[in-house]
């Protein structure tokens, strides 16, 4: 399938042509270019996935894992260097899919929203960029190539977050993002040095095809108490954590919704910020063999899950509210990978659910973005106290928006039900402990996400005397309209037929005792936010006054901020930093000063030697002489 | 009876360090001047001395104490003649008011 | 006569020109058809050597050729390139062009200046030409003195001040380097100033060696901006004219990492091994320092000689792993860091001239005033921070993986120590941008500035243009500076 | 005897035809004469200098006495050059009204210490060598003291005069030590016979030459009249002070050490190592606070004497070599910087380091003489003054003094900064108001003179085979 190329080569070029001439160009060329040339890679990329699965399977059952371009790149060593390549396999063309279908829905998006908007052509191009980069990031054949393309994801939704970078906010949002995420990626870096030292090699198929050889090479060898192989997996799962904004390096995520709405949806919602997973999973296999960095993984997931549909439920600003919706969803992803022990079928199962609900996930958590930005785009604010009954005003985000609150409360037939499932059921299969925790979690979920709903489409009816709030434009609600429609037919995808731990095909069934109690804790949910939110009342806030402490808490994110603040500011910069430039300034510059300044008071002091006396001369030199005569004697 | 040559010797060592000393403790210059003649005899008393004791088959000795006087009387004469000019111009010789030129 | 002595002669001719042309129009004609001429044979000697090689060459050297210049000391004027040498030499013309085309409005007294410019760039050349020790060490001084003048007659700041820390302690390091070189000379036991010829027959005594080696790594090492010899850095970045700081920065600091990679470790690979250690530590320390230090300050071209101090000394880090894989990443190393920053200095260059002020406090929305300028700077910033598909993400890859070879513990710490400074350096690098292009428009009189003229898209198109290069296709560059390595690393593998 | 002997003294006779030429024209000549008087010097002692081009081979006359070699022959043209450029630079100063009068006596006193010189170099036996030194030294005073009117000069010609007066009898009784040690006084025959006894009297006869050579070398500790007396003297004679005669007492030097001390080098090099870091240092740190040019550059003067005896206490026939060549490139060094010098003393009066302040603006091509000059002796590249350093370092180098070289070239940075300091004067410092030097345009002979030292400074070091040629003048031995 060479012709998989121009899934990446299409965006590039855009980018570039975009980025160079973009500026020549009036807005609407500039869009439509960028629109038309994703489009033609949605079809690309549509067309491999249809025959990648129309392939026959080989003879263990399984999809063939296909190279169709590997090209060396930049050669280390013998064993290893850095290719560029396209690696198709399930996991990957799935992705495939899910980005450039999402992708596409927020350009086509973009041209009604971002209407207007002051380089309106850099937009685009960055779009295009970080297409290109995602794209690059699922169909790498190794590491250090996903290593690459991670780096540029980054970059790019640098660029996108600090877009409006006359905006203070947004300016320090993107440099924020930039570097929690980078020094995740140092912990990435350092992981894959150590693996690929061990394993001589960088590429996934080598490394897939015998995955315990990174335990084996590094049998005994421990560091500060954890086999060396524990480290570098887990320093590995660190880049990934840091991109999918786990706890505690999820800080960078609600600013980074400074951003243009459409970026949030493709980037911060739908694609990118599950790059961490998509890692994990590429690599699951490995993080078999080291079973506690998969329990870390579980811990570090659950976690946030939890922590951040707590800090979900009161959170004002909507954008946040699903900010932080989305860190919770994907931590449900992570505690599935964690909990899928080991490769085989059944209980790799949470290897499976998660790439589900990541599919799924994606879909309609870029539905919700897309529809806040269609109500911010009618209210001109991101603030729940300016909005309400707007249902009345604008019926198709209504719908749509209720669709994929739906979907996230996992209410059957919407896709967020099925594959939130078969989350809590391996959950409940690795333990009843984090089965019950996530099924709390989901009940959450239910809650935060109809208190949003509520919020913004009932509870009263604020006087909107300036202007009345109206529909979006066609551009923009189409998006919308497509988007709902998958949500709600995505579910009865025969998903684990495609994708699976070890490839072989897996039929879905709903364990209905799961089900069942996961549906009444999202009922729950919802009932308690129709009773507190439907209409305007004053239950919220007497809840509020009631547990003061930990709404506050929760409201400020429980002082992650204020913590990271402290530590780069106060920590780092007052008593490394400026230590260390005044050191330099100061004591390593100063003892090069002071050689000059002492020479200086030398030749000061002796200058009396030449007193101008004859005498003293003559004394000096018969002084010298006879000192020589005698020390010669001496010696 | 023959005097030893080592009382040459001394002779001379002390009119040496004797006319170091006064060069460096006069403050007129005519009496350094004098001093340095005392260096230089005393040079080549060491010289003769050597030559008549040591080494009598030649004259290397007495030739160079020739030359080395002669060398003496031109610099006292060129000595004078500075002097002189400086007498000139500050009307006095002492050797203290040379420091226009220092550090 | 071989065409490599073309790199000394034609700078000379350049200076001949200089001094007989009469205003501006003619200066400025002699200096472009100069440097492009430099350009376009260091393209030539490229195309040649990769010829060469293709044919099955393979002398640890091409393209010699030697003339016995001073028959009693068997001194000659020896020229010859390897891989790391011809990428030496494209860095350095390409920045003599950029170079030319940051000052073309130099003032006062221009003619001056280019005569002092092409002074040190014949010197640059002919160090990178020459594998005679005398020679090499002649070129490094002609390189070294013109500073003086650079900096105190066109600098701006405390420019007498800096000037003269800045030549006395390059003269420091060259005093010990001399005394290096003499007693290699002495010592080898050959009777020769050849650097090949003492590497592959010459035998230096060990106990020399230990004293030896260490007068020669810092000798060069001072101009490598090894901690604790850095200082003359800042004050001397700061202070500079702006093509100075970027040929300078670009390729007179590179000067110490090749020397102490030619003549320091390839003529002592016993003491380089033995005694790495200590510069390790030496040089881990500036790697994170420099970052560190570069976080807090507040003028642009500080920053940027700190990150220097930090790139630099990532270059000698990597050439005391003693690997075939660090060192060609240190030399990828030298050439990004000697693109980059000679890119940086120009746009700081370019952005003081108008603003007439590099305090990052009182700039800011410098990307609404003038977006070339600032698009450019931006990419400098990604590149310096090591984006993949720009030339230090390549290089410091290399450097990493090779500096991770090594089994032992105390190597794999001090790399994964160096690691950090990649965080470090997006932290300042970071914080520069967003201060200095994003954010509101700080001075309002700022608003009146205009954006690039020609020649000054011309010197930093032409950077950006090798950076982004060098960083979409490492392959070729990276072969080449391997080949130009592997004889000194079989050296090493031997003395082990 | 046969008068043929005088034959091998070639070089001393044609020198003596020019003195004697010069001394009947300033004598028999009319003032109109007179007027040529320069321009005559000059003219003949080039010829001079031309007719003694060609070294002589190894050679000796009456018993030995007067021993001559190639190399010492050709320091005697390199004496010859330097002179040359003197005696160009002091046309113009002659025809000044202080020395008008005296403008016969200042060649023939010149001339005369010259003729002492050539003795020094090329004696075999003590009695000629102190002949020459006195020689060399008595006229010096004469010349420095020539400027009756200026308080400056006689100061500086009594105190030249006392402390060689002194100093010469330091020697003299040193000398007289070594007659006693070893019953001759010819070079040969001391070497033969001092190699069986080491008396203590012996080693303090090698202290007091050395302080006798050390006064005419300038060498810290006997160096204190040099700053005084440079600064008193004309500047002309100062500059042949400077060059010709440290030169000279260089070569000297080395001659005694190498033919007299040969046996046992451990004795002088010990105390030439103490004296080469103390003069070097010393020298150094007094020249970073001078403010008087000419002062300024009698401390670099003394620094240099301590280099040139690094070429000494190599004790090999290379060093004998970086120290020929080195004293010919100090020589056109110091000579161009003296030359900018004397010709701006000459038009302006000024020889204060401020009053150099932007120099460059008004006198460009002068300025740039000085700074070559000062690269030079700072021992820049590509300019003469590196080379002789590389070599002065590597013979002493090759000998084994590491250290000693070590401690040199950190003095090298010293130096530098103080000789930048003149640079950064002309090039970077802006003018002061009203008292700048005004441009003018200095007088032919200066003008000459400084084409032929900035040739020399530039090409000596490029042109490798003057070196060669050094090399295997001394091979064939002193």
């Amino acid at each position: 399938m060479e012709y998989s190329v121009i899934i990446l080569l299409l965006p590039l070029c855009m980018f570039l042509f975009l980025g160079l001439a973009g500026h020549k160009l009036s807005e609407r060329v500039a869009g439509i270019l960028g629109t038309i040339g994703l489009t033609v890679t949605t079809v690309v990329a549509y067309m491999v996935a249809f025959n990648y699965f129309t392939m026959p399977r080989n003879a263990e059952g399984v999809f063939d894992t296909l190279q169709p371009i590997n090209l060396e790149w930049l050669r280390f060593t013998e064993h290893l260097h850095i290719d560029l390549g396209i690696l198709l396999d399930p996991i990957s063309v799935m992705m495939l899919v899910v980005i450039t279908t999402v992708s596409l829905m927020v350009h086509i998006y973009s041209l009604g929203y971002m209407h207007g908007e002051k380089g309106f052509q850099r937009y685009y191009a960055f779009l295009s960029l970080f297409s290109f980069s995602m794209l690059g990031l699922v169909v790498a054949t190794n590491i250090f190539q996903m290593y690459i393309f991670w780096e540029l994801v980054g970059v790019s939704s640098y660029l996108l977050i600090g877009f409006y970078y006359t905006k203070p906010a947004a300016v320090s949002a993107s440099k924020k993002a930039f570097i929690v995420t980078r020094f995740a990626d140092l912990g990435f870096l350092i992981g894959i040095l150590i693996l690929s030292f061990f394993t001589e090699t960088f590429d996934f198929q080598t490394l897939m095809s015998n995955p315990s050889s990174l335990v084996t090479e590094t049998a005994g060898m421990t560091f500060m108490g954890c086999s060396v192989a524990a480290w570098a997996m887990a320093l590995i799962f660190m880049g990934g954590a840091g991109k999918s904004a786990m706890f505690p390096l999820h800080i960078w995520l609600p600013d980074a919704m400074e951003g243009p709405t459409p970026v949030s949806a493709l980037i911060h919602a739908a694609t990118m910020v599950v790059a961490g997973v998509y890692l994990v999973a590429r690599l699951f296999p490995m993080y078999c063999a080291v079973p506690e960095v998969l329990e870390l993984i579980t811990w570090v997931g659950a976690i946030t899950a939890l922590y951040a549909a707590v800090v979900a439920c009161v959170q004002t600003d909507i954008k946040r509210v699903l900010a932080f919706s989305t860190i919770s969803q994907i931590a449900f992803m992570m505690v599935a990978l964690g909990v899928a022990f080991n490769t085989d079928l059944h209980a790799g199962l949470g290897y499976m659910a998660s790439m589900f609900h990541l599919f799924t996930h994606a879909m309609f958590k870029a539905l919700l973005f897309l529809g806040a930005g269609c109500i911010i785009h009618a209210v001109h604010s991101n603030e729940m106290s300016e909005m309400g009954n707007l249902r009345k005003y604008m019926p198709v985000t209504h719908i749509t928006f209720l669709i994929a609150c739906l979907a996230i409360a996992g209410i059957p037939p919407f896709s967020g039900f099925f594959s939130k499932d078969e989350i809590l059921t391996a959950a409940f299969e690795k333990s009843a402990f984090w089965g019950v925790w996530m099924t709390a979690v989901a009940g959450l979920t239910a809650f935060y996400m109809f208190r949003l709903y509520y919020r913004i489409f009932w509870w009263s009816k604020p006087s909107y005397e300036h202007h009345t709030p109206h529909e979006a434009p066609m551009s923009m609600y189409l998006p919308l309209v497509f988007l709902a429609l998958v949500t709600c037919v995505a579910g009865f995808i025969p998903f684990g037929e495609f994708v699976s731990v070890n490839g072989e095909a897996y039929h879905i069934h709903l364990d209905w005792s799961v089900a069942t109690t996961s549906i009444i804790v999202a009922l729950l949910g919802i009932a308690l936010a129709t009773w507190m939110y439907f209409s305007e009342n004053t239950r919220p806030k007497a809840l509020a006054d009631k547990f003061r402490a930990l709404h506050t808490a929760a409201y400020h994110r429980f002082y992650m901020d204020e913590l990271y603040m402290w530590v780069t500011h106060k920590i780092i910069f007052q008593r490394i930093c400026r230590p260390i430039a005044w050191f330099d300034r100061h004591v390593v510059d100063g003892t090069m000063n002071m050689l000059a300044t002492v020479t200086n008071g030398v030749s000061y002091g002796i200058r009396k030697l030449q007193s101008g006396y004859i005498q003293w001369y003559v004394w000096v030199f018969i002084m010298g002489a006879l000192l020589i005569a005698v020390l010669a004697m001496c010696f | 009876m023959e005097i030893p040559m080592i009382a040459y010797l001394v002779v001379s060592t002390i009119m040496f360090f004797a006319g170091v000393y006064g060069f460096i403790t006069r403050k007129n210059m005519l009496a350094m001047l004098i001093s340095l003649e005392l260096m230089l005899n005393a040079a080549d008393i060491n010289f003769v001395v050597f030559n008549r004791y040591l080494y009598p088959e030649a004259f290397e000795g007495f030739f160079f104490t020739l030359f080395a006087i002669g060398i003496a009387a031109a610099e006292t004469a060129l000595a004078i003649a500075i002097i002189i000019n400086i007498f000139r111009h500050i009307r006095n010789v002492e050797v203290r008011n040379l420091d226009k030129m220092k550090y | 006569m071989n065409f490599l002595s073309l790199f000394v002669l034609i700078p000379l001719l350049m200076m001949l020109g200089l001094w007989m042309s009469r205003d501006m129009k003619q200066i400025r004609t002699v200096a472009v058809i100069g440097s492009t001429l430099l350009l376009a044979l260091s393209v030539y000697t490229l195309v040649e050597f990769l010829a060469e090689r293709a044919a099955g060459n393979t002398a640890t050297m091409l393209f010699t050729d030697s003339r016995m210049w001073y028959e009693p000391l068997n001194i000659h004027y020896a020229v010859g390139v390897d891989g790391v040498s011809v990428a030496m030499l494209l860095l350095s013309s390409i920045i003599v062009f950029a170079g030319v085309f940051a000052s073309w409005k130099i003032d006062p007294l221009p003619k001056e200046f280019f005569l002092w410019f092409m002074l040190l760039s014949t010197g640059v050349f002919g160090f990178f030409i020459s594998v005679d020790l005398f020679t090499m060490f002649m070129f490094y001084e002609v390189a070294l003195i013109p500073m003086y003048l650079l900096i105190g007659v066109w600098g701006s700041g405390k420019k007498t001040y800096s000037a003269m820390k800045l030549t006395l302690m390059l003269m420091g390091g060259s005093a010990l380097l001399m005394i290096g070189i003499l007693g290699i000379y002495y010592q080898s036991g050959l009777h020769s100033m050849n650097v090949v010829e003492i590497a592959e027959n010459g035998h230096i005594p060990m106990n020399w060696q230990y004293f030896l080696f260490p007068m020669t790594f810092v000798g060069f090492g001072v101009l490598g901006a090894m901690f604790p010899f850095h200082t003359w850095s800042p004050d001397g970045h700061a202070s500079a004219p702006t093509a100075v700081s970027m040929l300078h920065a670009g390729v007179l600091m590179k000067l110490g990492g090749y020397g102490c990679f030619r003549v320091a470790i390839y003529l002592m690979p016993q003491a380089a091994t033995e005694l790495a250690w200590i510069f390790l530590i030496l040089t881990g320390i500036s790697v994170v320092y420099g970052a560190f230090s570069a976080c807090v300050q507040t003028d642009l071209k500080y920053i940027n000689a700190y990150s220097s101090v930090s790139h630099c000394g990532l270059v000698l880090f990597a050439i005391l792993m003693l690997n075939t894989t660090a060192m060609t990443g240190a030399v990828m190393q030298m050439l990004s860091h000697g693109l980059m920053t000679a890119l940086f200095f120009a746009l700081i260059g370019m952005i003081y001239g108008r603003t007439h002020t590099r305090d990052i406090r009182e700039m800011g929305g410098l990307m609404q005033i003038m977006p070339f300028l600032s698009v450019c700077y931006v990419i400098a910033g990604l590149a310096s921070l090591g984006l993949p598909g720009l030339s230090g993400f390549v290089a410091e890859m290399t450097i990493f993986v090779g500096s991770f070879e090594h089994a032992d513990i105390f190597r794999r710490v001090l790399t994964i120590v160096a690691c950090t400074s990649i965080v470090i350096t997006a932290v300042y690098i970071l914080r520069v941008v967003g201060k200095l292009l994003f954010g509101a428009v700080q001075n309002e009189h700022h608003r009146e500035l205009t954006d690039a003229e020609w020649w000054e898209r011309l010197s930093t198109i032409t950077l950006i243009v090798c950076v982004a290069a060098i960083g979409c296709f490492p392959h070729w560059i990276s072969d080449l500076i391997r080949e130009g390595v592997e004889p000194i690393t079989n050296l090493l593998s031997q003395a082990l | 005897m046969d008068y043929s002997q005088f034959l091998v003294m070639r070089g001393e006779i044609s020198l003596l035809v020019v003195f004697l030429l010069i001394f009947l024209i300033d004598t028999f000549g009319g003032q109109k004469s007179l007027k040529g008087l320069s321009v005559a010097a000059c003219v003949l002692f080039g010829l001079h200098t031309i007719w003694n081009i060609i070294p002589a081979e190894s050679a000796s006359a009456f018993g030995g006495m007067y021993q001559i070699s190639p190399i010492a022959s050709l320091v005697k043209t390199v004496l010859n050059i330097g002179t040359l450029i003197v005696l160009l630079q002091s046309i113009s100063w002659v025809d000044t009204p202080d020395v008008k009068l005296r403008r016969g006596e200042f060649y023939e006193l010149l001339l005369v210490t010259l003729f002492g010189m050539y003795l020094m170099v090329s004696s075999g036996h003590f009695l000629l060598f102190f002949i020459g030194l006195e020689t060399a030294s008595l006229p010096m005073a004469a010349l420095i003291a020539i400027n009756k009117k200026d308080t400056e000069s006689y100061e500086a010609g009594a105190k030249y005069l006392f402390t060689a007066v002194f100093s010469s009898a330091l020697f003299l009784l040193g000398l007289s030590f070594l007659y006693g040690v070893s019953g001759t006084l010819y070079f040969d025959d001391i070497a033969v016979n001092i190699a069986t006894n080491h008396t203590p009297l012996l080693i303090a006869t090698i202290a007091f030459v050395l302080a006798g050579m050390g006064f005419k070398l300038s060498l810290v500790p006997f160096h204190l009249w040099t700053a005084d007396v440079y600064q008193g003297a004309p500047t002309q004679v100062t500059s042949y002070l400077s060059v010709i005669s440290k030169g000279s007492a260089a070569f000297a030097l080395m001659l005694i050490l190498y033919k007299v001390f040969s046996l046992d080098p451990v004795v002088w090099q010990g105390i030439m190592w103490a004296l080469i870091v103390l003069t070097i240092t010393l020298g150094n740190l007094f020249a970073i606070r001078q403010k008087n040019l000419k002062r300024f550059l009698a401390f670099s003067s003394i620094s240099q004497a301590g280099y040139i005896m690094l070429g000494i206490i190599a004790g090999s026939a290379q060093g004998m070599t970086a120290l020929v060549y080195y004293v010919l490139v100090y020589i056109f060094s110091n000579l161009a910087a003296f030359g900018v010098i004397s010709s701006i003393e000459h038009h302006s009066g000024k020889v204060g380091m401020d009053d150099y302040n932007g120099l460059y603006k008004t006198n460009p091509k002068l300025s740039v003489v000085m700074m070559l000059a000062m690269f030079s002796l700072a021992g820049i590249p590509p300019f003469a003054g590196f080379f002789s350093k590389f070599f002065i370092f590597a013979s002493a180098i090759h000998s084994g003094f590491y250290i000693l070289v070590l401690i040199a070239l950190l003095n090298t940075i010293i130096s530098l900064y103080y000789y930048l300091l003149v640079v950064k004067a002309m090039f970077i410092n802006n003018e002061n108001e009203g008292c700048a030097i005004a441009s003018f345009r200095s007088d032919n002979g200066s003008r000459v003179s400084l084409i032929v030292c900035v040739a020399g400074i530039l090409l000596l070091g490029i042109a490798s085979c003057v070196y060669g040629y050094f090399t295997d003048l001394s091979l064939l031995g002193i």
